[in-house]
């Protein structure tokens, strides 16, 4: 159903003063490949992304993106490589517009050098308008973002993720905060993604999570606990007894 | 280099650190509270200094430097509460701007000094039991600084119990994390500051009475703890006063041993060498508090 | 330049002089009070008939503690309120950047303090001690009271360090011992490991060269590490009757210091100058070395341009070598042709007082030696 | 309309007054560096002081040396007992290298300086207190120095520049119009800077350096080269003050001045390099003037102006002069 | 019923240049418990955040229990009984999850002296007692919500504001909160408005609705009177 192996979590534990967050979880996601992770509250889904991302570093184990080891790299250099990652709470930067937003993150040159100019490439240009439209915040995109509703700020933060190009994207919990007609949106622009990215969702909304369609990663206390379809999962007893009860 | 010298300059290192610590705790208090750094922090030890000699003109002797204790602390802490009802308060979430505004109160409270006390230091007579010295075969203790350590050692202890262990420390602790669901939660958080604060000043004004016993007080006797202290709120970490203890220890040993091989300038220069280096391995200071925040 | 300072600053019955001193600052304390000697002398001069028929005006100027501001206002005074002269001057730092500007301009500052010599311009008038006025006698002193092991302890400044560079050729060359030597920042108050270092040396005589407020830390913590003055004698050459009182006396009491005057000088010239400046400026007022020598530079001018029948610096400047006497508190003094003061060396002893008792003399006054054979030997001053 | 104003000032200035508005230009040249890092990059520093320093020593060593003359020692190196010239002196002789010194070494040593701090994420007040204490460091080293710096006196006495006689009013003049150049090439490159996309990712590290991070910004080299620009523009103002004063010393680089660096910023407007500029010149006359009437009030109004302006005007002048003219 | 505990009249707010809140005016009677709807960015926080104080009235007023509230401070105004729990449950960080229980009862004002963490709060969220000696900030983020309802309680509020209560939490933990807010509501007589996407979860627990437009109230009603598909419509476009 996808392309070669794009990404490998190796056996990686996450230790916090004897905690373990993650206690030798693995899984592989393939190009192209959309995966939804989900799993009792604690049970380590944000820390994989910060694992993945760099932000924490794992006791033991390995991250390896299109074969080569991530661990010790700086964040930066990590998002470089063609991986981005939208946090739980949203991260824009409140001071300037939407747009100028959306075309920060479209730089693809990074460097402090390349900065001495004005404006961006006409190419650019048309991906951020492009980005803008695509998250519905093309005419919301001279507004402060800031001033944006809760909502708005997870759609631009998604649009940000996308307009770096990254190959793999790593959303974390994208529809905390709407209601159910942005959700329906957000998971329509997620399944629109999957022809051409990689993407890891994290939610709680199972009804979200039936939106995407997508193949269904359980933790639970930092371990793997099952992968199948949404409703494979469902009906899991396990998962029903660890995770879902019985009102969803 | 001798075994002796070597002992010696261990001693006055603790008690160099002692006077770092004090000068420092206040600083450290109120920056992880508020995120701000009082400039005129080192005007609070010489106020606490110019208490102790006008205390000790009242009341001469032994009496004198236990009242003077009380006296200082008291007089700077009000001192403090008044720069931050009238300054700091108004001043909340600019921390940098804080920093500058307090400056301009250090450069009005230093000439203030000398136009009440003329700018040659003044001169506190301590008792003589504290201007004596013990010994220990060849190295030697003089009392007053002692008479520092002690003080220090109680105040960290007091202070300890008042964080860990009352409710104004739970409130302070509160505060300090998350200040708008502190006043959400019943919390006063203007009034913590406000506590926090002319603590912190007070201790400084006690760290300018052990301060008294070693030198003169000067309008300028704060500038020059100021930057060690500075150097120690840097390398203790965020407000902790474990960290604070702990970096003041290694500033005033490394300062007081650096000065058996090299001037005391010098001895200044590898300070804060020895800070750039140390930030090197650990930016987030000898404590570091892990946080989930994305930004700190 | 001079020339036009000629016209401008003189006119029928005044002349402009300049008095450029710390009032802020640091050093202030000290410096306020020569800026009052010197004001003292211009307005006795006034009563008595000014100079050349003329009142003198003083513009008073503050060099803050700070070498370019000291730079800065002496520039104005000289080409701004074109004064005909500058009395002023403490820190050699202070002194050294005035320099160029007088050299410049081609006008005359009168310096009264001791220094470490080393200079020798033409547009400055040195009234106050040459090493070899100050420090080199107090070495003399020392080595006939037996002292054998020296420790030197200063300020971190270019007096301290050029003082005791030369003590050292001198210890070096009368085969007497340099036990250490330890410097501290100007202001500075820990003096742990510098005690810590003279304990560990154990030296005979503490030679002094430390400023202002560090010397209370000093002695202070000498004395509680149990080593007062009266147990290991210290010789101090920055330490006046001001300064002593200042610190209040027990700290320092029985400490020495060698000064070319001591305010307990019993003349009869003495007598009065300390009465009209008591007068003036308070009954309790300590009268100093360097004040003396702002009072007798004001003076020493008068009877310059006197003798030069003009105000022109130039002219006044060769009219001061070779006065023949000017008559001031430490008795008849004169400028040797090098533009520095012949002056008799003191050694004094402080008492409880505050006052000094002077316990030797170089009995003859000394002629100023710029550059210290010993330390500095192809040097030499040409004017 | 300032560039109009500086260049009459040689027609209607004495001597003295031109000189003093040349170096309190020299000082605007640094003050619209802290504009650049602390009111478009967020980074307060309290160490200008020492980057001002290293441009005026450097240019104050070749001028001492030119006034040494052949194979001579600079006075205070003679007096503080040294025998022959320290190597890294040696190169200064170069009227060259002096210049690029001055404009390089700052540079250099403010961007290796802020890489270490900014490259492990310390940054607001801490970094504040470290340029603070690096300020009272650099004058300490340079007082200890003696031998080799000429200590707490500094370096002066140098009465040529280039081999031009600094006594010379012609020459005084084209200092002030080098100056005057200098200030106006200054401010019309920050202007351009602070336009580009460095400008805006200087500002997005400012307000949320993090953020910045995932995105695949590193936001240090943009902190870094900023504090180097303004470290540079700080050099180049103690070069020029050294040649107008015709001394420096570290009076002038420690704790005390460089935090008054900050002010005229602050008093003229921390994003407003015009108002930097101006009232880096207005403080300084303000305090000459006030200073010789009133010397011991100094300090109470500086005091106060710090207070004042931080609390009630915290854009300054600039922000001040454009409320109103928006009315 | 009882009289009104909660009262805004003409209530307005904004943040710098904006105004969210337009004269809004809504009554809720004592151990009511009030759905506050409306879609991403209507205000509902802010109209939260404007009661407990954290955030300043531009107009209006505020009514506790007849007391007008508008010029106190948050800390008077929890003192007052009113507890909140936000949007991102702001629990203290470096707090234990005792400590930040503890730190709940400031708002008994003076009363607090000697006063300890009520032992419903643990029987209520058995999962809190387990965590009690970690950090408040190491928690996950339905260990936080417990956690930022625990304190809340502890406070002893009249009336309880939750903020999103639901958001992020996983589908069991959002029965256990709802069953624990049912049983607090009920053996405390508290008074609650609570924000919500999630309307079945309010249908089941709220007796009375509001759903707020572009910063105003459009519709206010009984739960019981009109179905949760009825008023869909405020929540999604
Ligand atoms: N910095 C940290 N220090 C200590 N413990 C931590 C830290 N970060 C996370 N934890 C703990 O690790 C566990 C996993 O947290 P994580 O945030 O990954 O869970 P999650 O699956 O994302 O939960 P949620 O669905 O509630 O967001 C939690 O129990 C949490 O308390
Ligand atoms: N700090 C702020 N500064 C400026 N505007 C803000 C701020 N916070 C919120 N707003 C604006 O106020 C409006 C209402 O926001 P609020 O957070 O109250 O909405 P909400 O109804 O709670 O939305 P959500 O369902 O997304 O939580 C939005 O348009 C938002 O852009
Ligand atoms: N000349 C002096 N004492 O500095
Ligand atoms: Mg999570
Ligand atoms: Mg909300």
């Amino acid at each position: 159903m996808s392309g070669p192996l794009l990404l490998a979590v190796d056996g990686i534990t996450v230790d916090f003063d004897g905690f373990k967050a993650l206690d030798t979880f693995s899984m592989t996601l393939d190009k192209g490949e959309t995966r939804v992770v989900i799993g009792p509250n604690g049970a380590g889904k944000s820390t994989l992304c910060d694992a993945i991302i760099g932000r924490v570093r794992p006791a033991a184990g390995r991250v390896l993106f299109r074969g080569e080891d991530l661990t010790g790299l700086s964040e930066q250099a990590i998002v470089e490589r063609g991986i981005c990652r939208k946090f739980q709470a949203p991260g824009i930067l409140a001071g300037i517009t939407a747009r100028e937003n959306v075309a920060l993150a479209a730089r693809r040159d990074r460097s402090w050098w390349q900065a001495f100019g004005k404006g961006i490439p006409a190419e650019e240009q048309a991906s951020v308008d492009a980005v803008l439209e695509r998250v519905g915040l093309a005419d919301r995109a001279e507004v402060k973002a800031g001033e944006l509703a809760h909502g708005e700020k997870q759609w631009l933060e998604i649009g940000m993720v996308l307009a770096t190009g990254a190959e793999l994207v790593l959303l974390d919990e994208p529809t905390a905060g709407m209601g159910p007609a942005e959700t329906s949106r957000t998971a329509e622009l997620i399944r629109d993604l999957g022809d051409t990215r990689s993407v890891i969702v994290i939610d709680h909304d199972m009804s979200f999570v039936e939106q995407l369609a997508a193949p269904v990663t359980v933790m639970h206390q930092g371990r793997f606990l099952k992968q199948g379809s949404v409703e494979a999962v469902r009906a899991d007893p396990e998962v029903i007894s660890v995770y879902l009860g019985h009102s969803a | 280099m001798d075994a002796a010298l070597l002992l010696n300059q261990l001693f006055n290192g603790i008690s160099v650190a002692s006077i770092y610590l004090l000068a420092a705790l206040g600083l450290a208090l109120s920056f992880g509270l508020m995120r701000v750094i009082n400039m005129a922090h080192g005007e609070m030890l010489m106020l606490g200094g110019y208490l102790a000699y006008l205390t000790l003109i009242w009341v001469p002797g032994a009496p004198g430097i236990l009242l003077a204790i009380p006296v200082a602390f008291v007089g700077a802490a009000a001192m403090g509460a008044l720069i931050q009802l009238s300054l700091i308060r108004r001043l909340m979430n600019r921390p940098l701007d804080t920093l500058l505004a307090t400056w301009g109160v250090s450069l009005i409270l230093q000439q203030a000094a000398r136009d009440i006390f003329g700018a040659i230091g003044v001169e506190v007579r301590a008792p003589d039991w504290l201007n004596d010295s013990l010994q220990f075969g060849a190295v030697v203790i003089p009392s007053a600084r002692l008479f520092i350590i002690l003080v220090t050692i109680l105040v960290l202890g007091a202070l300890a119990l008042l964080i860990r262990r009352t409710r104004i420390g739970l409130t302070v602790r509160a505060v300090n994390q998350d200040r708008m669901m502190a006043g959400a939660t019943g919390i006063d958080a203007g009034r913590v500051d406000l506590v926090v604060f002319a603590l912190g000043t007070g201790i400084a004004g006690l760290a300018g009475v052990v301060l008294a016993l070693l030198g003169p007080v000067t309008p300028s006797v704060g500038q020059s703890y100021i930057v060690p202290a500075f150097l120690v709120v840097i390398m203790g970490g965020l407000g902790s006063v474990l960290g604070t203890t702990v970096a003041a220890l290694l500033l005033g040993l490394f300062s007081a041993l650096a000065q058996t091989v090299v001037d005391v300038s010098a001895a200044q220069m590898l300070l804060l060498l020895f800070v750039i280096i140390f930030i090197q391995v650990r930016p987030q200071g000898v404590i570091s508090i892990r946080s989930r925040a994305l930004d700190e | 330049g001079g020339e036009e300072s000629e016209t401008a600053a003189i006119s029928e019955d005044a002349v402009k002089v300049g008095i450029l001193q710390s009032l802020t600052g640091t050093m202030a304390i000290s410096e306020i009070t020569v800026k009052n000697a010197t004001e003292l002398a211009i307005e006795q001069i006034n009563d008595n008939g000014g100079v050349l028929g003329r009142e003198i005006v003083a513009v008073v100027e503050d060099g803050a503690s700070e070498p370019a501001t000291f730079a800065q206002k002496a520039q104005k005074l000289i080409e701004d309120e074109e004064v005909a002269t500058v009395f002023g001057g403490w820190t050699s730092a202070s002194r050294k950047a005035m320099l160029p500007v007088f050299e410049r301009t081609q006008n005359l500052l009168w310096y009264p303090v001791q220094f470490e010599g080393n200079e020798c311009s033409p547009n400055i008038m040195y009234s106050g001690a040459q090493p070899n006025q100050q420090i080199l006698p107090a070495l003399g002193w020392a080595e006939e009271e037996g002292y054998e092991s020296y420790f030197l302890v200063g300020s971190d400044y270019v007096f301290p360090r050029t003082a005791n560079l030369i003590l050292k050729k001198h210890l070096e060359d009368r085969g007497l011992e340099l036990a250490g030597e330890a410097y501290v920042p100007l202001g500075g108050t820990d003096f742990s490991g510098v005690i810590s270092r003279i304990r560990s040396a154990d030296p005979d005589i503490i030679f002094n060269t430390l400023n202002g407020d560090s010397n209370v830390a000093f002695f202070k913590q000498m004395q509680a590490a149990g080593m007062p003055p009266s147990e290991l004698p210290v010789m101090s050459f920055s330490i006046g009757e001001q300064e002593a009182q200042a610190m209040g006396t027990e700290l320092v009491e029985g400490s020495y210091a060698t000064w070319n005057y001591f305010q307990s000088m019993p003349d009869e010239a003495n007598q009065s100058f300390v009465g009209a400046y008591q007068e003036a400026y308070g009954e309790d007022a300590a009268i100093t070395d360097p004040m003396v020598h702002g009072y007798l530079n004001v003076y020493a001018w008068k009877a310059a341009v006197e003798k030069a029948g003009s105000f022109d610096p130039a002219e006044v400047r060769e009219a001061a070598r070779d006065l023949g006497g000017i008559p001031t508190p430490m008795g008849e003094v004169n400028f040797a042709p090098n533009g520095s003061l012949v002056q008799t060396a003191y050694v004094g002893k402080l008492g409880s007082d505050g006052q000094f008792e002077i316990v030797s003399d170089s009995g003859t006054p000394i002629d100023p030696q710029p550059y210290d054979p010993l330390a500095f030997p192809d040097q030499s001053c040409e004017v | 309309m300032l560039l109009a104003l500086g260049a009459a000032a040689p027609f209607y200035l004495s001597g003295y007054n031109l000189s003093l508005l040349g170096r309190f230009m020299a000082f605007g040249i640094l003050a619209m560096g802290i504009v650049l890092i602390w009111g478009h990059g967020g980074i307060l520093s309290l160490g200008q002081g020492v980057f001002f320093g290293i441009g005026a020593y450097a240019m104050a060593m070749h001028m001492k040396l030119a006034a040494a003359g052949d194979g001579q020692l600079p006075d205070f190196m003679m007096w503080s007992g040294r025998e022959a010239l320290p190597w890294w002196w040696e190169p200064f002789a170069s009227p060259v290298f002096a210049i690029l010194a001055v404009f390089l070494l700052p540079a250099l040593l403010a961007a290796l300086f802020s890489w270490l701090v900014f490259y492990r994420r310390v940054s607001g007040v801490y970094f504040a207190l470290i340029t603070q204490a690096l300020a009272l460091a650099f004058a300490t080293l340079l007082i200890s120095r003696q031998d080799v710096t000429g200590g707490f006196n500094g370096l002066t006495n140098f009465p040529s520049l280039f081999g031009l006689s600094l006594a010379d009013q012609t020459v005084r003049d084209g200092l002030y119009w080098t100056t005057l150049a200098l200030a106006a090439l200054g401010y019309a490159g920050l202007r351009w800077l602070l336009a580009t996309r460095f400008g805006n990712l200087l500002r997005a590290a400012r307000d949320a350096e993090n953020r910045i991070r995932f995105l695949g910004y590193n936001p240090v080299p943009f902190k870094v080269v900023a504090f180097a620009i303004a470290g540079m523009l700080a050099g180049v103002g103690g070069a020029l003050f050294t040649m107008h004063a015709g001394n420096i010393s570290p009076a002038l680089v420690g704790v005390v001045p460089s935090i008054e660096m900050v002010i005229w910023a602050a008093v003229g407007g921390r994003y407003s390099l015009a108002g930097a500029l101006v009232a880096a010149v207005a403080l300084n006359i303000l305090r000459d003037s006030v200073s010789s009437a009133f010397p011991e009030l100094w300090l109470y109004l500086i005091g106060l102006v710090f207070i004042l302006t931080v609390t009630l005007l915290p854009n300054g002048v600039a922000g001040l002069a454009r409320r109103v003219s928006r009315r | 019923m009882s009289a009104d505990l909660l009262e805004l009249r003409g209530l307005s707010s904004g943040y710098e240049g904006s105004r969210v809140l337009w004269d809004i005016d809504l009554a809720v009677a004592g151990q009511d418990i009030l759905a506050l709807i409306g879609r991403n960015g209507v205000g509902k926080t802010t109209l939260l955040k404007t009661i407990v104080g954290v955030q300043a009235a531009s107009g209006g007023q505020i009514l506790l229990g007849g007391q007008d509230m508008t010029a106190l401070p948050s800390h008077r105004r929890a003192r007052a009984g009113i507890g909140y729990v936000p949007q991102g449950r702001h629990i203290f960080p470096h707090l234990s999850v005792a400590e930040n229980l503890d730190a709940g009862l400031s708002a008994c004002g003076t009363r607090t002296r000697g006063r300890r963490v009520p032992d419903y709060i643990f029987d209520l969220f058995p999962k809190l007692h387990e965590v009690r000696d970690r950090k408040g900030g190491f928690l996950s983020g339905g260990e936080q919500q417990q956690l930022a309802i625990g304190r809340a309680l502890a406070g002893a509020p009249r009336l309880l504001l939750l903020d999103e209560p639901t958001e992020g939490i996983q589908p069991n933990v959002v029965d256990q909160i709802e069953q624990a807010l049912r049983h607090a509501a009920r053996e405390l007589s508290l008074t609650i408005v609570v924000v919500e996407q999630y309307l079945e979860f309010v249908w089941r627990f709220a007796n009375r609705f509001a759903a707020m437009r572009d910063g105003r109230i459009v519709k206010e009603g009984k739960t019981s009177e009109s179905k949760a598909s009825d008023v869909a419509a405020f929540v999604s476009i």
